[in-house]
């Protein structure tokens, strides 16, 4: 494989919960520019492999490359630092401050003002803050939130919480962005608007790696998924071959896929 | 924004005079114990503050804050008494109470900021106790704080000649001491607020609230959330330094005392009253309790007159009214009397 | 040796004060995962209460076995019923809310549980009337009264009782599926209220009897006596292992006899630098070293957070 | 209390814009008597500044009972100044046994024209208050404050009529080495400023005379187990136990002591000589020492009659300082007397020349405002009550070395004070 080509490899991982083993031996790797989809029945582990690539867990064993570079062991913060950005599942916005500041949060691991430049409001200072400001009203509109950028996140509809989120992880700069089911609990038409906005986002230059319930939004937007069953990775492919797979198709019981 | 901004500029010149003329007014009209009172009042609400930058803004809740208004203190204290025959000048002695104190928040946090929010509280508890307890018993087998005794015949603030204890008259007024001490308690208070305001709108501040209302969710935005904890620590523990070394100056003796767990339940009462992370609420809540006990202090004569015997101890009617007051704010109004987070989000949006 | 035994017997009779108090605070842990700041004064209030009975009876010249035992069911009833209102009322409407936000209440209720006490009896320390003549016996050496080791017995008897009635009962059970996981246990059944308010009811009672304890064993009682007393069996109960009642047990005898010997040795083996001045910050020391390096405590088996 | 009602607000509100806008001087409230061409009765304000709530309220209400009873008295048999009726008035004010209040009630004092202070009662809080009290000119009697820095700052309006911890430390150690005849002691202190500073003294005089400390130990003011370092202190095996601390430690303790089979004596300071000290102790409190500087209080010309009153008046029995803050009192009006004026700035160079007999013994001060040394009356608890056991009297010449924590305090070095 030319290493250019690859965005992250995460190869034998193993993540063990007590006696429970959630992740058993994983490997999966996300080319640069594409939708890479992760699949699997509840409980398959999906969240778990989520969170060891983002850094929320440390894995028991394997290894993380992102863009050349090892990640072992890393914190959440660095992960976010080397270009991984991620939403979560259960949307976890910062509800009490605006849509705004939220996506203004997003700026920090790209921004550079200390204690005494806050303070002090230097030249700099102010110049970045207006920055941030600017870039974060920019990802509000890119994302369709504009006319709620002084709300409180927790008080927003589900559908634009969950966009709120998606801009809020873009904020960061990400080069990788990581979708944990953001259709979950939509209708249709968020869900086509979601669809349209992450189709946006890729063309803008940034790989995707989705967990979806919705087989139809995650079979019809991926490159490729990744099929996950009791903690151990049972398919990789384009959708219509893994669609294809037996093994797959046993681990769903024929239910969602046909 | 523009229709509003010259009546703005005159409210500010009105408040600034008033703030300018307040020790004179307040002592003609409720005499010089009230100028006093309204020192102490001035420097609690840069403690408010403080405090408000830990548990307001980052969350962390601190049950041992007034530690680090011991440390201020006893570090002014130490340097500018016969205690160790040092007399270093305040312009130092400030910033490095300032500086320890910050050390001290730092050595504090750095074991205890990975643990949950509950274990932080009982252990910053034990931290303002074992600083206390230390503080009490430094007087063996070196004296080096004079133990419960205290430090006494601490310098003043002296700005060349110019020292505040002294009465001095200035365009036909008397500065006495209080009025003095006044003015620079004025001056380190609206500081406070200039740099709690300043802290809170920049990308520090929005960190801080960041992991106030989600830790995970902050550390994955890229937020180093051990760090700007630990900075939090340090700034707060930075405003009770130096509110400390003012403390200890104006009182001219400092004994252990004066920094028990009551005081620190006090301050977090100020910032839980005020409004947890809202400046203007915390300013308000610290002038509230400052004020309040000395307003309370009525009841026990009245009670007096009126009954004939005292019912109740203004001290533990005081005391009551702030239990009570913590689990009421709780329970109905959890932002606090002075909520300010909703009214920040319409300016901002109007402002877009 | 002598004086090393009777150190030992300081330090569990005062141990199983800080158990029993520390009963209290790991089941709420367990269940609701808070810390109940007021436990420590609802102690207070039963030592107030039993002292008041005491001083009651006695006056109307009853038998001591009567008046203890009078004493004590007074005390239980008395905290049981607090324990139950401060659950409903101050507790019950935040289980949702920020984490900070029950603290900060919690605080409260310490704060007008103990000025509640003053009020009523004012803030003297109020001594014990003399109605038991206990005997002295030697053991090793070590003096001890027959008060001490019917404290000591007692507290044994009391962990054992619950240990038991947590493994066997039916709302035993219930407890202990509530502490695993609230959700699941209301899913199955469980009707969780009424767990929680039980839990809260038998610690509070445990702490009734704590504070009967207290006050027969120092002879006094005081508004503020709670604060230290509930600080210490709190450390007692992360040193155990929060949330788990046997560790509780094994953590407030631990700590009384650290504390006993700390007082007692401390002073000779720092050469005179550390003293029994330091005694009160050995808990705190403790439990930033229990907090730091294992914070499961010694008993305990919950891993962190969950995402 | 209330002087201001609303339209006198008004106009002072008024009357302060206009004076900061033209940059006119506000008066300044100088201290002074009141009215001074009143017909017939002339009002003298004295206050009082003591704990009124708190832990220490009983203590802190006792002093603020005798100063009333003073005042009382006074009234009652009508009192002359300067040729004038004089009618006093007490300005009661509680400091909470806090530093920064004790400041704050100093300053509402001064504010309210009181011609003297007895108060307070901590020395914590005396201390920082004898500066408000000297920069307001107002004479202070602090009937309890025993920290020798109290009377080091070198102010002319600072006084206290109760032996500091220089002087009666010393002197319940020569009692216990020479009459009791201790030869190895354990000292214990409360970790408090009057405790330890007792403590100290102690400790410092019984070196000094030959004694041997076999243990030093240290608890709280808010401790009630003591058995740790009891038990440390049986196996050094003492023939005297010397705690310095107050009746809420000393009652569990000497119970402690017995409970452990400790045989050695119990002495203490004032702090313990206390009703209180004997209901905590119950049958343990037999044969526990205690010192009160003075004589004994039914001993003396006024003591008894005093002790009647006071329980007359306030139904309860004297806890301890009400007889200071008494005669506090009455060495004021005996200084106004002798100035012919209450005007502090005039009477208080004849506070430094009291001469009086009062309900402690008599009084008399030093050059620093200390009670020139008097008797110290050692009690011991018989049979559930506090007696009279011996009388010490101080030694002119300064027997013990200084105690190391409070240099100045004890060593008398006239040449150096001026």
């Amino acid at each position: 494989m030319p290493p250019a080509d690859i965005l992250l490899t995460a190869t034998g991982i193993i993540k063990n919960f007590g006696g429970l083993t959630a992740l058993n031996g994983v490997s999966i790797s996300v080319r640069r520019g594409e939708i890479f989809g992760l699949i699997g029945p509840n409980g398959a582990g999906k969240t778990t492999l989520f969170n060891v690539l983002t850094g929320i867990y440390a894995a028991d064993a394997g290894e993380l490359v992102f863009d050349g570079r090892p990640v072992d062991g890393s914190k959440p913060h660095l992960v976010a630092q080397h270009g991984i950005a991620r939403t979560f599942q259960n949307i976890r916005l910062f509800g009490g401050m605006t849509a705004l500041e939220n996506v203004m949060v997003g700026r920090h691991v790209r921004t550079h003002t200390g204690v005494l430049g806050a303070v002090l409001r230097t030249r700099g200072a102010a110049i970045e803050e207006r920055a941030i400001t600017q870039r974060a009203r920019e990802l509000l509109d890119y994302c369709g939130l504009a006319a709620r950028a002084g709300s409180l996140a927790r008080d927003l509809p589900y559908g634009d919480q969950r966009r709120l989120e998606i801009a809020r992880a873009l904020a960061t700069d990400p080069r990788l962005l990581a979708l944990d089911e953001p259709a979950a609990g939509m209708n249709a038409t968020e869900t086509a608007t979601l669809r349209k906005l992450l189709e946006r986002i890729l063309g803008d230059g940034i790989t995707l790696l989705l967990i979806e319930h919705d087989m139809k939004l995650v079979m019809g937007l991926s490159h490729r998924v990744a099929v996950l069953d009791y903690g151990e990775k049972i398919a990789e492919g384009e959708p219509a071959a893994v669609q294809r797979d037996a093994k797959v198709i046993t681990a769903y019981l024929g239910g969602a896929l046909v | 924004m523009s229709a509003s901004a010259p009546w703005r500029r005159v409210a500010w010149v009105v408040i600034a005079l008033l703030l300018l003329a307040a020790p004179f007014l307040i002592e003609i009209l409720f005499g010089r114990t009230w100028v006093r009172i309204t020192d102490v009042a001035l420097l609690f609400i840069m403690l408010a503050l403080g405090l408000n930058i830990v548990v307001g803004f980052a969350g962390l809740l601190d049950l041992g804050y007034i530690a680090f208004f011991a440390v201020g203190a006893y570090c002014y204290a130490l340097l500018a008494s016969p205690q160790l025959g040092m007399h270093w000048p305040f312009l130092v002695l400030l910033p490095l109470g300032a500086m320890v104190a910050a050390v001290f928040g730092i050595l504090l946090g750095a074991p205890t900021l990975r643990l949950r929010g509950d274990y932080l509280a009982i252990v910053t508890l034990g931290f303002g106790e074992i600083i206390r307890v230390l503080l009490n018993n430094l007087n063996r087998p070196v004296n080096i704080t004079n133990g419960p005794q205290g430090i006494t015949l601490i310098d003043p603030l002296q700005i060349g000649g110019f020292s505040l204890a002294q009465t001095h008259s200035f365009a036909g007024l008397t500065f006495t001491a209080l009025h003095n001490y006044y003015f620079v308690f004025l001056a380190c208070a609206v500081l406070s607020i200039i740099i709690s305001r300043r802290l809170e709108d920049s990308r520090i501040g929005r960190a801080w609230v960041a992991i106030r209302e989600d830790e995970l969710a902050a550390a994955s935005m890229g937020i180093n959330t051990r760090n700007m904890k630990l900075l939090a620590f340090a700034m707060g523990a930075t405003f009770g330094g130096v509110a400390g070394g003012l403390f200890a100056s104006f009182q001219g003796f400092i004994s252990p005392e004066s920094f028990h767990l009551i005081d620190s339940i006090m301050v977090l009462c100020m910032v839980v009253l005020g409004g947890m992370g809202n400046v203007a609420g915390v300013v308000l809540g610290a002038v509230l309790l400052t004020v309040l006990p000395e307003a309370l202090r009525y009841i026990g004569p009245l009670q007096q007159r009126w009954f004939g015997e005292v019912f109740i101890d203004p001290s533990d009617l005081r005391m009551l009214l702030f239990g009570l007051a913590l689990v009421l704010m709780m329970l109905f109004r959890p932002s606090g009397i002075w909520p300010a987070r909703r009214r920040k989000a319409e300016e901002n949006h109007a402002a877009g | 040796m002598e004086i090393f035994a009777q150190q030992i017997v300081n330090g569990l009779v005062l141990g199983s004060i800080y158990a029993l108090v520390a009963l209290g605070y790991t089941m709420v842990y367990g269940i609701l995962g808070l810390i109940n700041f007021a436990h420590g004064d609802i102690t207070m209030i039963g030592a107030l209460v039993s002292l008041a009975i005491i001083q009651l009876l006695a006056a109307a010249g009853l038998p001591a076995p009567v008046i203890l035992l009078l004493a004590g069911s007074g005390a239980v009833v008395v905290c049981a019923t607090l324990g139950l209102s401060i659950e409903r009322v101050a507790y019950r409407p935040l289980r949702r809310a920020p984490r900070l936000a029950p603290l900060i209440t919690a605080i409260g209720v310490s704060i007008l549980l103990q000025y509640s006490a003053a009020l009523v009896w004012g803030k003297q320390y109020i001594s014990l009337p003399q109605i038991i003549e206990p005997a002295q016996f030697t053991i090793f050496g070590a003096q001890l009264t027959s008060l001490q080791a019917a404290i000591f017995l007692l507290a044994c008897l009391i962990m054992a009782g619950l240990l038991w009635f947590i493994k066997t009962s039916r709302m035993g059970r219930a407890m202990r599926a509530t502490e695993q996981n609230p959700d699941v246990a209301g899913l199955m059944g469980v009707n969780t209220n009424s767990v929680i308010a039980f839990t809260f009811v038998l610690g509070s009672a445990i702490g009734a009897v704590a504070g009967l304890m207290v006050v027969l064993y120092y002879g006094l009682g005081h508004y503020f006596m709670g604060f230290m007393l509930g600080l210490k069996a709190f450390t007692a109960a992360v040193l155990g292992g929060i949330g788990n009642v046997g560790g509780a047990v094994l953590g407030g005898l631990l700590l009384g006899v650290i504390e006993s010997l700390a007082a007692g040795y401390i002073g000779d083996l720092t050469g005179g630098v550390l003293g029994s001045n330091y005694r009160d910050i050995f808990a705190f020391l403790v439990l930033v070293l229990v907090l730091v390096l294992r914070p499961s405590g010694l008993l305990g088996h919950r891993g962190g957070d969950r995402v | 209390m209330h002087k201001y009602t609303l339209r006198h607000v008004t106009a002072a509100l008024i009357a302060a814009t206009l004076m900061t806008a033209c940059g006119k001087e506000a008066p300044p409230p100088a201290p002074k008597a009141e009215a001074p061409k009143a017909p017939e009765v002339m009002t003298v304000k004295i206050g009082s500044a003591s704990p009124l709530t708190g832990p220490q309220a009983h203590i802190g209400i006792d002093i603020r009972n005798g100063v009333q009873l003073a005042i009382e008295d006074l009234n009652a048999k009508g009192v002359e100044i300067g040729g004038k009726k004089v009618k006093f008035e007490l300005v009661s004010e509680d400091d909470e046994a806090n530093p920064t209040k004790a400041t704050t009630v100093a300053q509402k004092l001064v504010d309210a024209k009181v011609a003297a202070v007895v108060g307070h009662f901590n020395s914590g809080a005396s201390i920082p208050a004898s500066k408000v009290y000297a920069d307001g000119g107002v004479p202070q009697i602090s009937p309890s404050s025993t920290n020798p820095d109290y009377t080091l700052k070198g102010f002319k309006t600072t006084f206290r009529v109760v032996a500091h911890d220089g002087q009666q430390g010393p002197t319940l150690a020569r009692f216990a080495i020479n009459n009791l005849k201790a030869k190895s002691i354990a000292v214990i202190d409360d970790s408090t400023a009057y405790g330890q500073g007792l403590a100290d003294n102690f400790e410092a005089t019984a070196k000094a005379l030959g004694a041997k400390i076999i243990a030093r130990e240290h608890t709280t003011d808010k401790d009630t187990d003591f058995k740790a370092i009891l038990t440390k202190i049986k196996g050094r095996k003492p023939d005297l136990i010397m705690f310095g601390g107050i009746d809420p430690q000393a009652g569990p303790m000497i119970k402690q002591m017995k409970e452990l089979g400790i045989k050695a004596k119990f002495i203490g300071g004032d702090g313990m000589q206390t009703p209180n000290f004997i209901k905590l102790a119950g049958d343990a409190s037999d044969g526990a020492m205690a010192s009160i500087p003075g004589l004994p209080k039914d001993q003396m010309p006024g003591g008894k009659v005093f002790l009647e009153k006071y329980k007359a008046k306030f139904n309860q029995e004297v806890e301890l300082f009400a007889p200071m803050g008494y005669d506090a009192v009455f060495v004021f009006v005996e200084a106004m007397k002798r100035a012919g004026s209450a005007d502090p700035a005039k009477f208080l160079a004849e506070i430094g020349k009291t001469d009086y007999q009062g309900v402690i013994g008599p009084i008399a001060f030093d050059d620093k405002g200390d009670l020139k040394n008097g008797p110290i009356t050692i009690y011991v608890v018989k049979g559930g009550k506090w007696e009279p056991l011996e009388i010490v009297k101080p030694d002119a010449a300064p027997a013990a070395a200084p105690a190391a924590s409070a240099p100045a305090a004890i060593a008398p070095a006239p040449e150096a004070k001026k």
